[in-house]
């Protein structure tokens, strides 16, 4: 393999930094929960269904507790109590609480053992219903098995579920490994989860459970027709992030997007909303065994790709460090990179190759979620081909592992099902080609390619330092992410922010942490 | 152009020969049926010599046809209406001068990015400093005061800042144009400002990729944008477009 | 296809939303002049919705256009007229099982590649032992005597040798297709096969990579193969079309 | 620079070999001349024009020596002492020996030593047309300069030659370095000069003297335009290759495709006829400072392109030999590869670049002329632009020296004004991207790449010494290059090869050899 010589002393001490920060970040959301992690919650433990309005139940719940100002004991209380009290089900429980609103005066404290035990029992049911999906999909997994890396990542977003599912099967029969789809472009603002499955998406289509299953539903078929595994991505990002990953975890999705300040930067949600939904979703996610693609890519739409690289790099660090922390296994924590140097940049193709290559190696544990040349993409479909042909060189000399295909059509519309299909046929014959390439070939010690990388990473340590001095928020605060400045107290969804009583129990969170440090 | 005065037409090889590629895909198998469907399809787009050089099965039910054939349409260039924005390309340093001796105060510039729309790199492209391909943004222009609002912001937000802050020109990016989004805000926007009475004192300027001046004519704004626009454009349209809209006045 | 029986139109991600995409160059500057003739030009084929998604400078006389466009047009593939060479598809042996059986002789078939035309890739593939992509060709065949006369061989000599050795086939090849050639050689041929009387008694097939069905029957040839045609399409449809006329002739 | 270990003594061996079959070749041709040769020479000495019929000057006199078996003197004997025996000048002795025919039974015997003299200056009058041709290539190119390497060669084929004009001017303006105008189909089968510039070509344009001269002063003012001098192109090949070497070596034409064997093997042109018509070429536009390309690629278009790439490499050795011998310096020398391994082949582009990189290392003072893909190319202009990069990006790490651009069109039809464009984006991208590549990287040791090499050259190596042992015209006949069968006695032009007699005289050939020999 071509390798790079790398300072492991540098990698050692950017790690150290990272972890400074993600340890330091984490202990000043210890205190604090949000209404989407109790939304998650309940979700867990049971609660579905929406009103004749379309407001879910877990929405209409939570906002009760919230007005009141009853959320800083969590959810899970009040749910079990009115729960224990009536003597119901828990989807009885639900309706009456949603509809009804919650009857707190009248309600009997439930002996805290007692308590303790209904919320555990319902959140392993929860739970379980996350394992099995799991377990389903580490059978299938077992029996048709899947392509080899770097696996092929297509994009359907044509607004509407069914259309998708005519688009993601073309897409797999045409090599796609994994299908990501793409979601409704104001979604990740709306504080709760469209359960209507109807609306007619923008840029991407809606995410909720039925829209969910239905695209499970018909991978599995032509995973069995291809007799091999297909799998299924979707957000777990934006407002609802914590409950996207209940659904994704519980309706068999392998894959989700999920970074650790994606929705700070590029959505303006407020930090501290972000910090504490990540990490809440993160432990879900590791217990399904499930994949997060974190999103450094994005980073590169905003900023200069060659010269903000090792922000990238940095971010990755942390984004590694906030993933081992709530519980996911390296073979789990997806890092986004990117091919994002403009093609007018003379050895663009050196400095990509060497950034790849570098990340490939620094976290050779970690899957890596290359994405294609978006920003200087252009109207020139023939042209734009070319460019995703050195994407695609790069990727498989660098052997990354799951591979985002590059559209002809990037810079004009969400793509089309011929523009998967010449995307495809591209990649078919780079990946054939150059099979072997990254075995065959040396770089020059200290030539253009290793100075870059090492250059790279210098800035990046020196970048991770000063973050761990100031601390991340600040950091962010002072744009060193992407150039996009945002700050502690600003962004949506910091009204859904609660400090957490002293009683305060979130039984899910606490099974997870539990079993997690059991096994 | 060629010899009968003003028409062109599409050029391959040979003066006149109308040569043009298309693709498509039709939702069939692919076989001699699907082959001339997609000749019949290429006829009633009245293209003669039609010849399908790739017809590639995408699955059992799409194919892919590239096709190349011949358009006997001819276009007379002198008839061609052009919406161009029509201005004098000019350098910031005489625009800022320009600003100084027509109007004696700084022009206010407000813009954003309405509706679920989150990209700004257009916008900021247009009105930060940082500018775009080493031209500098409007902020940079000494005589303009450039706020940009950002992502994603409510049209009703953007006409509420707009009043407030006596803007002489509001500037809108839109981006996402699936299933015309772009379209319902734009509209939802300038019906807000014409309700308000603010659409005939601003500027109206809207911009984005697929944006042209003939969309931003239709929708009712003053000027449209599309792509590879630099700062400067925008700032000389403007100030000449103010000071026409003074001396009408007069 | 669609909900609407049988038609059917271009599709990019939304049933019926009739995509399509074009590419050409007009003979002038770019400019929005030039964008609203490429316009212009795209609405005479009926198309809806244009957008020029890329205009590039070629040089000052010259510019080049990515157009997306909808087609409003359906094609009824039920009324679709398909020329398609009709014929069962088998293998070698029952190819050659077929031919002692029905003929109880040799076959003898003749190729060449004529004209000015030099490419013998495509005559080769079909005729010779090596041929294409793992199918042998038909010089594989014990039942068939296959003569190729290979390149740039005049009318003449290919009608002459046809006459001689009493072919049941005459293959032809025509790959060069600028200004139309193909057409040329090809209509001389049939010109030269039937004043010699030829023309009736063998079967007279044409292939080449923009050769189609229609075009051979147009010329008066009994089939047309064009790209990626196997050696044993070939000699499943000669035989069956020999044995039809064996059986009409009865 | 990545270089390949190849053992230098195979080399020497595949030299040597080649060095034996072209001296071998060159005398069993000694004794012969042909009419075309002969027709050169009198274009040479200033005969020019042609008979309201269009038949060129030059062939009446040469058919009529030929039909009256008195070409064994050569033709330029006659044409001198008709000359002196007229007292005309050499238009009006061509126009009369032309029209009227030779009067040989009248024709006064003249005196052996004038006769030369008269030949000789009149041939150096000739060959001054030449030389200041070729001063003029050297001002214009020290005044403007060239492209850097690789050089962007591409073609205009329209048919027309106002038509090419427009298309070369703007593939100039594109970047192109070298435009080459594809030649009228049928004409190399032509036993003439076609003089009148009218005739529509097919697949090309007509090559002739005026066509030349319209394309050469077209370049000439774009380059003036655009600082940098273009080259122009056109075919030494045919059964007129002798005479087409005088019009581009007199027109300032700067490259010609000139081969030892393409027109044997894919014109059916004799080869006897071909071997001596090339001989005297060569010699033509050594003196002109001309740069050959040869056609080594045409071979994988009929043979398979992994199996029979040592057959490329042994054709390259033989025409370098060929060409040495001719008196061509190796700067002149532009063999011919080519990118054509199938693309369904795994790790082509390591094959690919093995060999590409062997070639430019084993003839590292020869330019290379690099084709690309065209017989695998398809009817997906999309995918063909991939192709392409691919093949791009072979040409800039193994730092080719002329690079001709592959059209996504190449399956459907000769270029399009867009077509070329389109790839011109293609190569500026692909070159500036990987600009460096070729230093930074290295092939490991003994690995598929460095292997593929060494096994071409192996075969090479054994094929040369198989060929050097039967002779280079056995060696056809078995269709040992690209698969193609021809006989000695066999193909066109035959009959156009005559014996020298005793007093047989070729005053150019001569004053050729002299002076090559004298510098
Ligand atoms: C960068 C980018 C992003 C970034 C945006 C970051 C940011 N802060 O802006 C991120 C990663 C966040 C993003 C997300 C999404 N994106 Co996006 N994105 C792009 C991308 C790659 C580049 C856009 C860009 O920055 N161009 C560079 C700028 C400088 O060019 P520009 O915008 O055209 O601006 C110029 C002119 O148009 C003009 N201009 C623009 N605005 C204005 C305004 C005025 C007043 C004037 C005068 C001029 C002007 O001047 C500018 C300078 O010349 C494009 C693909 C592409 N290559 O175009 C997709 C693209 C625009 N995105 C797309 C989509 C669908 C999305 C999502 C909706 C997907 C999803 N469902 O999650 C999300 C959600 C975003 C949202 N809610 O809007 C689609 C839109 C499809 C369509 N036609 O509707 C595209 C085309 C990609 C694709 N093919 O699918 N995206
Ligand atoms: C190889 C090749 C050559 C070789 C030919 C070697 C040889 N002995 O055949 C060489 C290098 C000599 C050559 C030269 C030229 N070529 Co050329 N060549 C090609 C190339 C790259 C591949 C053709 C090929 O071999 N395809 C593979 C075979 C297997 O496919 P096929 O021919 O389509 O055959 C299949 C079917 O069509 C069918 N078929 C074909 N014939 C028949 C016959 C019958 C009876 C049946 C049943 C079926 C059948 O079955 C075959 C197997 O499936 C094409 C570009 C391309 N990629 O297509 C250009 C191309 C065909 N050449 C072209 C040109 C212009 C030339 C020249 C005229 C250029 C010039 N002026 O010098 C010269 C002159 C040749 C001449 N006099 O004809 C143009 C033709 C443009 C046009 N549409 O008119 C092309 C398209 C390249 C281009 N874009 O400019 N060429
Ligand atoms: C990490 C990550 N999360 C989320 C998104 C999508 O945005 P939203 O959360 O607004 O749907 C992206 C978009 O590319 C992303 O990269
Ligand atoms: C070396 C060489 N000579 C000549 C030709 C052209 O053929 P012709 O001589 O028939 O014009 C080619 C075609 O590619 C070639 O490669």
């Amino acid at each position: 393999m071509a390798a790079l010589n790398l300072d492991e002393a540098e990698v050692g001490r950017a790690r150290r930094a990272a972890a400074r920060i993600a340890v330091d970040t984490l202990s000043q959301i210890e205190g604090k929960t949000t209404v989407a992690v109790e939304r998650a919650v309940l979700r867990l433990l049971g609660v579905e269904g929406m009103t004749p309005e379309g407001v879910p139940w877990a929405n209409r719940i939570v906002d009760d507790l919230l007005a009141r100002g009853l959320l800083d004991r969590g959810a899970a209380a009040w749910f079990v109590r009115t729960l224990v009290s009536r003597g119901d089900s828990p989807a009885e429980t639900a309706k009456h609480m949603a509809l009804e609103g919650l009857d707190d005066e009248a309600l009997p404290e439930v002996e805290p053992g007692e308590l303790r035990d209904r919320m555990c029992s319902l959140a392993r049911e929860g739970l379980d219903r996350v394992d099995r999906s799991r377990g389903e999909r580490e059978e299938r997994l077992a029996r048709l098995g899947r392509g080899p890396e770097p696996l092929r990542y297509l994009i359907v977003a044509t607004g509407d579920i069914h259309e998708d599912v005519v688009q993601a099967r073309a897409a797999a029969r045409g090599g796609a490994d994994i299908i990501a789809v793409i979601r409704h472009t104001a979604q990740s603002l709306l504080d709760y989860v469209p359960e209507d499955g109807g609306i007619q998406g923008v840029g991407g289509t809606i995410a909720n459970r039925e829209n969910f299953r239905v695209m499970r539903e018909a991978l599995d078929e032509v995973s069995e027709e291809l007799g091999r595994y297909v799998f299924l991505t979707n957000y777990c990002s934006g407002l609802c992030m914590p409950e996207m990953a209940v659904l994704g975890a519980q309706e068999r999705l392998d894959v989700m997007l999920n970074d650790s300040m994606y929705g700070v930067i590029f959505r303006d949600i407020n930090m501290v909303r972000t910090f504490i939904d990540q990490h809440f979703s993160r432990a879900l996610l590791a217990r399904a065994g499930m994949m997060i693609n974190t999103g450094e890519d994005n980073y590169l739409t905003t900023s200069d790709a060659f010269q903000k690289a090792h922000t990238v790099l940095a971010s990755q660090f942390i984004n590694e460090q906030f993933a081992l922390l709530s519980g996911l296994e390296p073979g789990q924590i997806g890092l986004g990179h990117a091919f994002e140097i403009s093609p007018k940049v003379e050895d663009s193709f050196l400095h990509e190759l060497a950034q790849a290559q570098m990340v490939r190696q620094i976290f050779a544990d970690c899957p890596v979620k290359y994405m294609p040349p978006t920003k200087y993409m252009t109207g020139n479909i023939f042209q734009g081909n070319v460019q995703n042909a050195l994407f695609n060189a790069v990727s498989v000399l660098t052997n990354q592992t799951v591979h985002l295909l590059g559209m002809p059509t990037e810079a004009i519309h969400t793509p089309h099902v011929h523009d998967r299909h010449l995307s495809l046929e591209n990649v078919d014959y780079v990946f054939r080609a150059m099979q072997h390439l990254g075995e065959e070939i040396a770089f020059r010690p200290g030539g253009r390619i290793e100075t870059r990388a090492r250059k790279v990473l210098a800035d990046a340590v020196a970048m991770l330092e000063e973050v761990a001095g100031t601390g991340l928020m600040e950091a962010i605060s002072q744009a060193m992410f992407a150039d996009i400045a945002r700050t502690r107290v600003g962004g949506k969804g910091l009204e859904g922010v609660v400090e957490k009583a002293e009683d305060y129990c979130n039984p899910v969170g606490d099974l997870l942490k539990e079993e997690r440090t059991a096994s | 152009m060629n010899a009968k005065g003003n028409t062109v037409t599409a050029y391959g090889d040979t003066r006149g020969d109308g040569a043009v590629q298309l693709s498509f895909t039709l939702p069939m198998p692919s076989g001699e049926k699907a082959r001339q469907a997609a000749l019949v399809l290429t006829a009633r787009m009245g293209l003669q010599d039609a010849r399908v050089v790739l017809m590639d099965p995408i699955d059992p039910g799409f194919t892919y046809f590239v096709v190349y054939a011949e358009t006997r349409e001819t276009v007379d260039v002198s008839t061609i209406q052009v919406h161009e924005v029509a201005y004098e390309a000019m350098e910031p340093e005489e625009i800022n001068r320009f600003i100084r001796e027509t109007f004696g105060r700084k022009l206010v510039v407000i813009g954003a990015c309405i509706g679920s729309d989150a990209h700004t790199v257009g916008i900021d492209a247009i009105m930060n400093m940082k500018g775009y391909d080493m031209h500098k943004g409007l902020e940079s222009y000494p005589e303009i005061r450039a706020l940009n609002l950002g992502a994603q912001v409510p049209c009703e937000t953007l006409a509420a800042r707009a009043a407030e802050e006596k803007a002489d020109a509001v500037l809108v990016s839109q981006v996402v144009t699936q299933k015309n989004a772009h379209l319902k805000n734009l509209t939802r926007l300038i019906e807000l400002l014409e309700t308000e009475g603010l659409s005939e004192e601003m500027v109206l300027i809207v911009g984005g990729p697929q944006v042209t001046p003939e969309l931003a004519k239709e929708l009712g704004y003053d000027a449209g944008f599309g792509r590879g626009t630099f700062p400067g454009d925008v700032a000389s349209y403007l100030v000449q477009e103010l000071a026409d809209r003074e001396s009408r006045r007069e």
